[in-house]
C-alpha cells in the first residue's frame, strides 16, 4: 500500500503541467472554465497543439503513433488538463475508433484511417444507438444490403453527438436477421457527404444542439469500409465501449466543477456574508466534496489494478454510478449558488455574443445543470448500472 | 375541519382547467416561447374575463376572493399546464401591495388589474440582495430614484413598476425601506429584458434619477413587502404542486406505454417503488401547501414558520420530481421538443424565487426549531 | 376548505385535556416520557381509568359500550394522550379482536367476550404471523383439523406481541388445503392455558422481549371458538388489517418524540453551546419537523375523508412509508444526540431497577431506535406499501 | 502507486483472518456477551502470540508495524468478525500516549503491552464534554487529580489509566492540558463498569484526590492525545468496514435464500439495486480509509482533514449499511440471536466514538471548504 507516485510519475505531471502553461492558448481555457460552448475550430486548434507534442493519441500505441502511456500516465494527463480547462479531447476518432481499428481493422484501413485521425482530417461521430432502444443497444434496425461491391444502409440513428461537425461515422448496422440479435450486426465507416444522409439537430433542454438525428435512405457504402468481418459487429461494439470507460468516473470534471462552485460560493453573498460560509451551504459542498475524496481513490484503485493488467469489471458500474452522483451533486450546487440568477436564459451569451445577465460567472450552471442530467441516462443508464453491479459482484 | 372546495371554488377550478387545457396547447407554448413577454395577451385577457385575476383580491379590493385558498386554488391550476402568465407579479405583487398600502387614486389602478387592462412587476430584488427582502441599496433622493434592480420577473412587459428604495436605515434593516410607483418610460428607467428558463421574461433594470410616487408611508414598506412575498410564496408553491402532478403523470403514462427488454419499464419494481416514494413527497407538497394557504392571514410568526416549512419542502420536492422524471424518461426527457422539458424547468427554477430551501431552512431554524 | 376545528371539536379536546390532567398518573407519564418499560399492572391500571370515564373503546359503538366518536375525535383523542405521555392503549382486544367480533361474531360471541374486554378480564394477543411467511399473510400453515365439538391444532405462530402477558390469542389456522391459499383459512379464539401451548421469548436487538414465539401441539379448541364461518378466516383478517391502519401515520408519537428530542438537544452541550444551535443539527431537526407538519396535514386529510364515510385506500400506504421514515429519522436524531452516552447498555435502568449510565434522558434513545426499525418491517413491510402506492395508485 | 498488501501484511492479514475466524464462533460471543469485561482473555492472548498488538507498534517501539496500514488491515479484519477486544484502547490510546510521551521508565510497560498482559485505557471524556477532544474540567493539585471521567471504554478492565486533566488555560482551551498514568486500584478511584450496546465494556469513573504520574510536559498533551485520536479513528473506520464487508454479505446471503412470493428475493430488482448503491457506499467507505491510512503521517493538517472526511463518510454509510440490512432481513433481522444484530450495532456504535457525522463535518468545513 502506497498512495505516493513514483519519481518517474512526478516528473511525468511535471512535464505535463509545464507543457499546458506554455501551449494551452488563454482563449480556450477562459471558455471552458465559464461554460462557454466551444466551437469546431477551437477543437480543432487545440488537437492540433496536442498532435504537434505527440501527445493527442494518449492510449495509442507507440507505433501508431500514440504516447504508450500505461493507465497511471493517462490518468495524470487527464488530470492536469482538467486542472488547467484544457478542451476535452473529442473521444470519437481518438477514443473510440481508433482502438478497434487497430484491433479489427485491415492494414489498409489502419494505414488510411489511423494517421488521418492524429492530422485532424476527418471529424468521426458515432452511430450506435437508435430511436426507442435506449439502453438496449443490440436492437439494431438500421439495415445494410450488401449489392454488389456496395453496401445499401437504410434506418436512423440518434443522440449521435456533435454529428454536425462531422465528415465520416462508424455504425453498428444489420447485415442479417438469422440468429440471436447480437450476431447480425456489422461494423461499418460511413461517409457523411454520402447522397442519401440527413443529418437533423435535436435540442436539447439547456437549449443547445450538441447531438442528432441521422437519417439514411438508399446510402451506399463500399464493402472496403466494413471493419473486421461481417456479422460480428457485436464483437467490436463491446470492445470500444470498454475502451470508452475509461475516465468513467469523470474525476477531473468534478474537480474542476468544485473548484468553480467554489469560486462562486466566495464571492456570492447571503446574508451578507460569502455564501461559503453559510453553515447549511458549507455542509453540502463539503459532502460532495469528501465524496470525491473518497471517489478518487477508488478511481486510483481501478487505475492501478488496470495498469498492473487487470480488466476493469463492474467496478467501471460503481464509478460510472458515483462518478454521475458526484457530478451531477455539483452542478445543482452550482446553480443554487448563483441564487436569482439562475433563471435568466440567455443563450447568445454562452456563444460569446451578447453581454450576459448578472455575473459572468452565472451564465453557464443552470445549461449544465440541465445538460448533465444527461450523466445518468446515457453509456448505459445508472439503473442498468445498478442491475449490472446487483448480479456481477453481488450474485443476486 | 374541512379538506373540501366551496361549491365556488369547485366552480372556478372546473372552468379554469377547462380553459387552461384548451389554451396551452404545444402551439401556444412554443409561440409564447419565441415572443417579446414570455406571455400571451390572449389567454391574459381570458384570465381576466374569467374571473381569475380577480379572485387573488377581496371583495372590498374589487376581487371575488382573496384568501390563501383562492390563491393556491388558482395557481395550481396554472402549474398544472405550465401556464407563464405573471398573475404573481401583476395580481399577487404588484395589485397585492397596492391594494395594501394605496391611497385612493392608487387604488383605482385595481379595477384595470383585475379587468386585465394594466400589467405590473415588482422591482425589488437587487443584484447583490440575493433572496434578502430587506437588503435595498436604490437610493431615494429630491422626488428621484437611483439604483439597479435584478431579474424583475414580467419587468419588461410591465407598464408600472413597484420600487423598493432605502430612505434611512442600514442596507439590510427592515426599517427604512420605502415603495415607490413607477411608470414604465419614466425618464432615466433603462430595461433589459430577456427570456427566463421555465418560461416567462424578467428584466434588469437601471435607475437614474427616475421620478416615482411614494406607496403607502415612507420607511415602513417592509411589512407589506413580507406580507406580498408569503402570498407570493403560496402561489408559486401551489404552482408547483400542479406541475409536480402534471410532471408525474407524464412519467407515469410513459413508464406504462414505453417498452424496453420487452416489457413496460414501469413493470420494473425499482421504478415502481421509485415513483411511489415521488408520489409520497408530492402529497406532502400538496398539505404544505394546503398548511400555508391556511396560515396566510394568522400572526406574522406563525405565517412565516409556515412560508418556510412551505417553500423548503416544494424546493426539495420539486427537485426530487423533476430529476427522477428525466431520469425515468430517459434520453426523451432531455429534449426540449418533448412536453416535459418545459414543465421541469419551470418546477426547477421554483428555487430561484422568494428564497431557496438554504434561506428558508434557515428561517425555518431561528422560527420554530432553536 | 378550512383548517380550523369545529367549536364541539374544539370543546371536545378540552374535555380530554382535563380528563387526562386530573386522572392520568404521573408514575406513568413519567415512565413513558423516558422510555421506561410499562408492567402489565401499569396497562391495566390505564385500561381501568379509561374505562371507568367510558374512553377506553375509542372505536366502538356506543351499544357495544363504546364512545361512538368520528375519526376526527378519534384522532383529537389519540393526539392529546400522546401530548400528555399517556400510555397507548393495548391494541389487541380492543382496536382489533372488538371490530371483528363486532361485524362476524355470533350473539354469544359478542355477548361475552365484549364486556370482557372492556372489563380487563382477558389479555387478549394476535396469532397471524407464521415463521418465515414475512408479509405474505396468507401462507398460513398452522393446522385445525375437526375432531368431534373441538378443533386439533397444531403448529405455530410468531412475532406475537405481548403474548406472555396474554390468556386468549386469536388466530388464523389453515382448516383446508382445497382452493386457493386464501380460502381455507379460519378465525378461531384460543385460550393460552390449553394444554400443548408453548410460549417462548424472542429476545430482539434492543435487548427486550416484547415478542414472542407460540407453539401449538395438539391443542383442543372448542368449535364454538370459531368466529363466523368455517374458511372464511382471510375475510374477517382482511377487515382487521383495514380497523388496525387507523392512525398509522403516528403522527403523535412523532410529536412526542420530536418534543423529547429537542429537550435533549437543549440540555446537550456542543463545543460549548447548546447542540440545538448546532446549525447542522438544527437543521436535520428542521427537517424531520417539516416533514411531520406536512404529514400531519396529509393524515388529517384522510381522517376528514373517513369522517365524511370515504374508505381510505391506498393513501394508508403512503402514511404508513412516510409515518415510518419520519418517526426512524426522530429516533435516529435522538440516538445522535446522547452523543457518547449511546453506548451503555444497562438494560436494568429501563426496568427503573439500577441507576443510569449518564443524563436520565440518555437510557431509552439506542434501544428504542434499534426497537423502531420494526416500524418499516411489521404491518406490511414499507416495500409492500410502495408496491401497493404503485399498483393502486400509479397503476403501473 | 500501489494498492497492494506487502508480502509481510499479506501473511498478517492471512493468519489474523483464520484465527479469529475460528475463534469468533457464535458460542464465543455469546460468552464475551455475559462476560464482565465483555472480552475473551484467550483471544487476547491469541493476538498477543500472532504478534497482532504489536502490529500497532513501530521497530523502535518494540513492534513490528505501526504504520497507518498496519492499523487498517489489523482494525478491518477484526471487524469482520465483530471482534470487542480492546485493540483500540490498550494498543492505540494507552500504548501509543505511552510509546509517544512516555520516559525511559514509562515506555518498559510497552513490552508487557504487546505480550498482551497489561489492559490499559485512556480516561479522557468527560460527562459534559461530549466529543470535543479540549474540553478537559479534571483537575490536578498537589500530585492529585480529581474529577469525573465518561465511557472510559476498556476502563474496567483496564489495570493502568491514562487519564488527562486541565493544569492551566480555559476549560476548552488545547493549551494546558496534562496526561497522567494512573494505576486502576490507586486511592480515591473508583470505576462503575458496564456492558455497551454492540459489545465491549466501558466504565464511568470518579477520581478524588487519585495519585497518578505526569506522561510527557505539562500542559502540553494536546498535540499527543489528537495524534493518538487520529490513530483510533483510523483504527475504528477500518474496523467499521471490515463490519460493514461482513453485513453486506450476511445480507446477501439471506437475499439469495430467503424465498417471498415464490422466488427468492434478491430477484426483486428494487432490492438489488438498493443493494448495489450499499456496495458503492462501502467501497466509498473502504476508499476512504485507505486516504486516511496514507495520510496518518502528513502535516497536522493533511491528516487532520482525512480524519474529519473518513470519520464523516464512515458514520453515514455505517447507517446505511445497518439500516438497510436490517430491513432487509424483516423480522429475523430484529432478533439478538441471529448474527446480524451484534454487527449492525456495533456498527451503528461507530458514529458514538470519537466524533460522530457533525463533529467531523465541522471540522472538515473548517479545514477545507471555506
Amino acid at each position: 500500500m502506497d498512495l505516493n507516485y513514483t519519481d518517474a510519475q512526478i516528473a511525468f505531471r511535471s512535464d505535463v503541467r509545464d507543457f499546458l502553461s506554455d501551449n494551452l492558448p488563454a482563449h480556450l481555457s477562459d471558455k471552458v472554465r465559464d461554460g462557454v460552448a466551444l466551437t469546431k475550430a477551437d477543437h480543432e486548434e487545440w488537437h492540433a497543439i496536442l498532435n504537434a507534442q505527440g501527445w493527442l493519441a494518449g492510449n495509442w500505441p507507440v507505433d501508431h503513433g500514440g504516447t504508450g502511456w500505461d493507465s497511471v500516465q493517462r490518468h495524470i494527463f487527464e488530470d492536469e488538463m482538467t486542472k488547467a480547462n484544457a478542451p476535452r479531447i473529442v473521444p470519437f476518432g481518438l477514443a473510440m475508433l481508433g482502438p478497434v481499428l487497430m484491433a479489427f481493422g485491415s492494414d489498409e484501413q489502419k494505414s488510411y484511417w489511423l494517421p488521418r485521425i492524429l492530422n485532424g482530417d476527418d471529424w468521426w461521430c458515432q452511430g450506435y444507438s437508435e430511436p426507442g432502444a435506449g439502453s438496449d443497444l443490440a436492437s439494431v434496425r438500421t439495415m445494410a444490403e450488401r449489392d454488389g461491391d456496395d453496401y445499401i444502409v437504410n434506418g436512423q440513428k440518434t443522440w449521435t453527438t456533435l454529428g454536425q461537425y462531422a465528415n465520416m461515422i462508424f455504425c453498428l448496422v444489420r447485415t442479417s436477421k438469422e440468429g440471436k440479435r447480437q450476431e447480425g450486426i456489422s461494423f461499418l465507416l460511413i461517409d457523411m457527404n454520402s447522397p442519401g444522409i440527413t443529418v437533423r439537430p435535436i435540442v436539447l433542454i439547456d437549449g443547445g444542439a450538441e447531438v442528432n438525428e441521422v437519417f439514411f435512405d438508399n446510402v451506399r457504402v463500399p464493402v472496403a469500409n466494413l471493419v473486421g468481418e461481417e456479422n460480428k459487429g457485436w464483437t467490436y461494439a463491446k470492445y470500444l465501449l470498454t475502451h470508452e470507460r475509461t475516465n468513467i468516473a469523470g474525476v477531473g470534471f468534478a474537480s474542476a466543477g468544485l473548484e468553480q462552485l467554489k469560486r462562486i460560493a466566495r464571492a456570492e453573498l447571503s446574508g451578507g456574508k460569502p455564501l461559503i460560509q453559510h453553515p447549511l451551504f458549507a455542509a453540502r459542498i463539503a459532502q460532495v466534496q469528501i465524496d470525491l475524496m473518497a471517489m478518487a481513490t477508488t478511481n486510483l484503485r481501478v487505475i492501478s489494478a488496470a495498469a498492473a493488467g487487470q480488466a476493469p469489471g463492474a467496478e467501471s458500474s460503481m464509478l460510472k454510478v458515483k462518478g454521475t452522483q458526484v457530478r451531477q451533486e455539483i452542478n445543482a450546487l452550482t446553480m443554487q449558488a448563483i441564487g436569482p440568477y439562475a433563471m435568466p436564459f440567455v443563450s447568445e451569451a454562452l456563444d460569446g455574443d451578447n453581454d450576459p445577465v448578472g455575473p459572468a460567472y452565472a451564465q453557464a450552471p443552470t445549461g449544465q445543470y440541465l445538460n448533465n442530467r444527461k450523466l445518468s441516462i446515457y453509456g448505459g443508464s445508472n439503473e442498468v448500472q445498478r442491475s449490472i453491479i446487483a448480479k456481477a459482484i453481488l450474485e443476486l | 375541519m374541512n379538506f373540501d372546495l366551496t361549491e365556488e371554488r369547485q366552480m372556478l377550478q372546473d372552468g379554469l382547467r377547462r380553459f387552461l387545457r384548451d389554451q396551452y396547447t404545444p402551439d401556444l407554448l412554443a409561440q409564447i416561447e419565441t415572443s417579446d413577454t414570455g406571455t400571451s395577451p390572449e389567454v391574459w385577457a381570458g384570465l381576466a374575463n374569467m374571473g381569475v385575476i380577480g379572485a387573488l383580491f377581496t371583495e372590498d379590493q374589487g376581487g371575488f376572493g382573496g384568501a390563501g385558498f383562492d390563491i393556491a386554488l388558482v395557481a395550481e391550476e396554472m402549474g398544472r399546464v405550465g401556464a407563464t402568465d405573471p398573475l404573481i407579479d401583476t395580481g399577487i405583487l404588484g395589485g397585492g401591495l397596492i391594494a395594501a398600502l394605496g391611497d385612493e387614486g392608487q387604488q383605482a389602478m385595481l379595477d384595470d388589474i383585475i379587468a386585465g387592462t394594466r400589467q405590473l412587476a415588482l422591482a425589488h430584488g437587487e443584484p447583490s440582495s440575493r433572496y434578502d427582502l430587506s437588503r435595498v441599496e436604490t437610493t431615494w433622493a429630491d422626488g428621484k430614484l437611483t439604483g439597479r434592480k435584478a431579474v424583475v420577473v414580467n419587468g419588461g412587459a410591465a407598464d408600472t413598476l413597484i420600487v423598493s428604495a432605502r430612505t434611512s436605515g442600514d442596507v439590510a434593516d427592515t426599517d427604512g425601506i420605502s415603495l415607490f410607483i413607477v411608470a414604465a418610460d419614466a425618464p432615466g428607467l433603462m430595461r433589459r429584458s430577456y427570456p427566463l428558463t421555465g418560461g416567462g421574461h424578467a428584466a434588469e433594470i437601471t435607475l437614474d434619477n427616475t421620478p416615482g410616487t411614494l406607496l403607502g408611508t415612507a420607511g415602513q414598506g417592509y411589512a407589506a413587502l413580507a406580507a406580498a412575498h408569503a402570498r407570493a410564496t403560496l402561489a408559486i408553491s401551489a404552482e408547483a404542486v400542479g406541475l409536480m402532478d402534471a410532471v408525474r403523470t407524464l412519467t407515469t403514462d410513459y413508464l406504462k406505454t414505453r417498452k424496453q427488454f420487452g416489457q413496460p419499464i414501469g413493470k420494473f419494481q425499482a421504478l415502481q417503488h421509485r415513483m411511489a416514494d415521488v408520489l409520497i413527497e408530492i402529497e406532502q407538497a400538496r398539505s404544505a401547501v394546503i398548511n400555508l394557504a391556511g396560515h396566510l392571514d394568522a400572526d406574522t410568526q406563525t405565517r412565516d414558520t409556515h412560508v418556510a416549512a412551505t417553500k423548503t419542502l416544494i424546493g426539495q420536492v420539486a427537485r426530487l420530481v423533476a430529476e427522477e422524471s428525466i431520469q425515468m424518461h430517459g434520453g426523451i426527457g432531455m429534449t426540449q421538443e418533448y412536453a416535459l422539458g418545459h414543465l421541469a424547468k419551470r418546477l426547477l427554477m421554483v428555487d430561484h424565487r422568494f428564497g431557496d430551501t438554504l434561506y428558508h431552512m434557515d428561517k425555518f431554524i431561528a422560527l420554530a426549531v432553536a
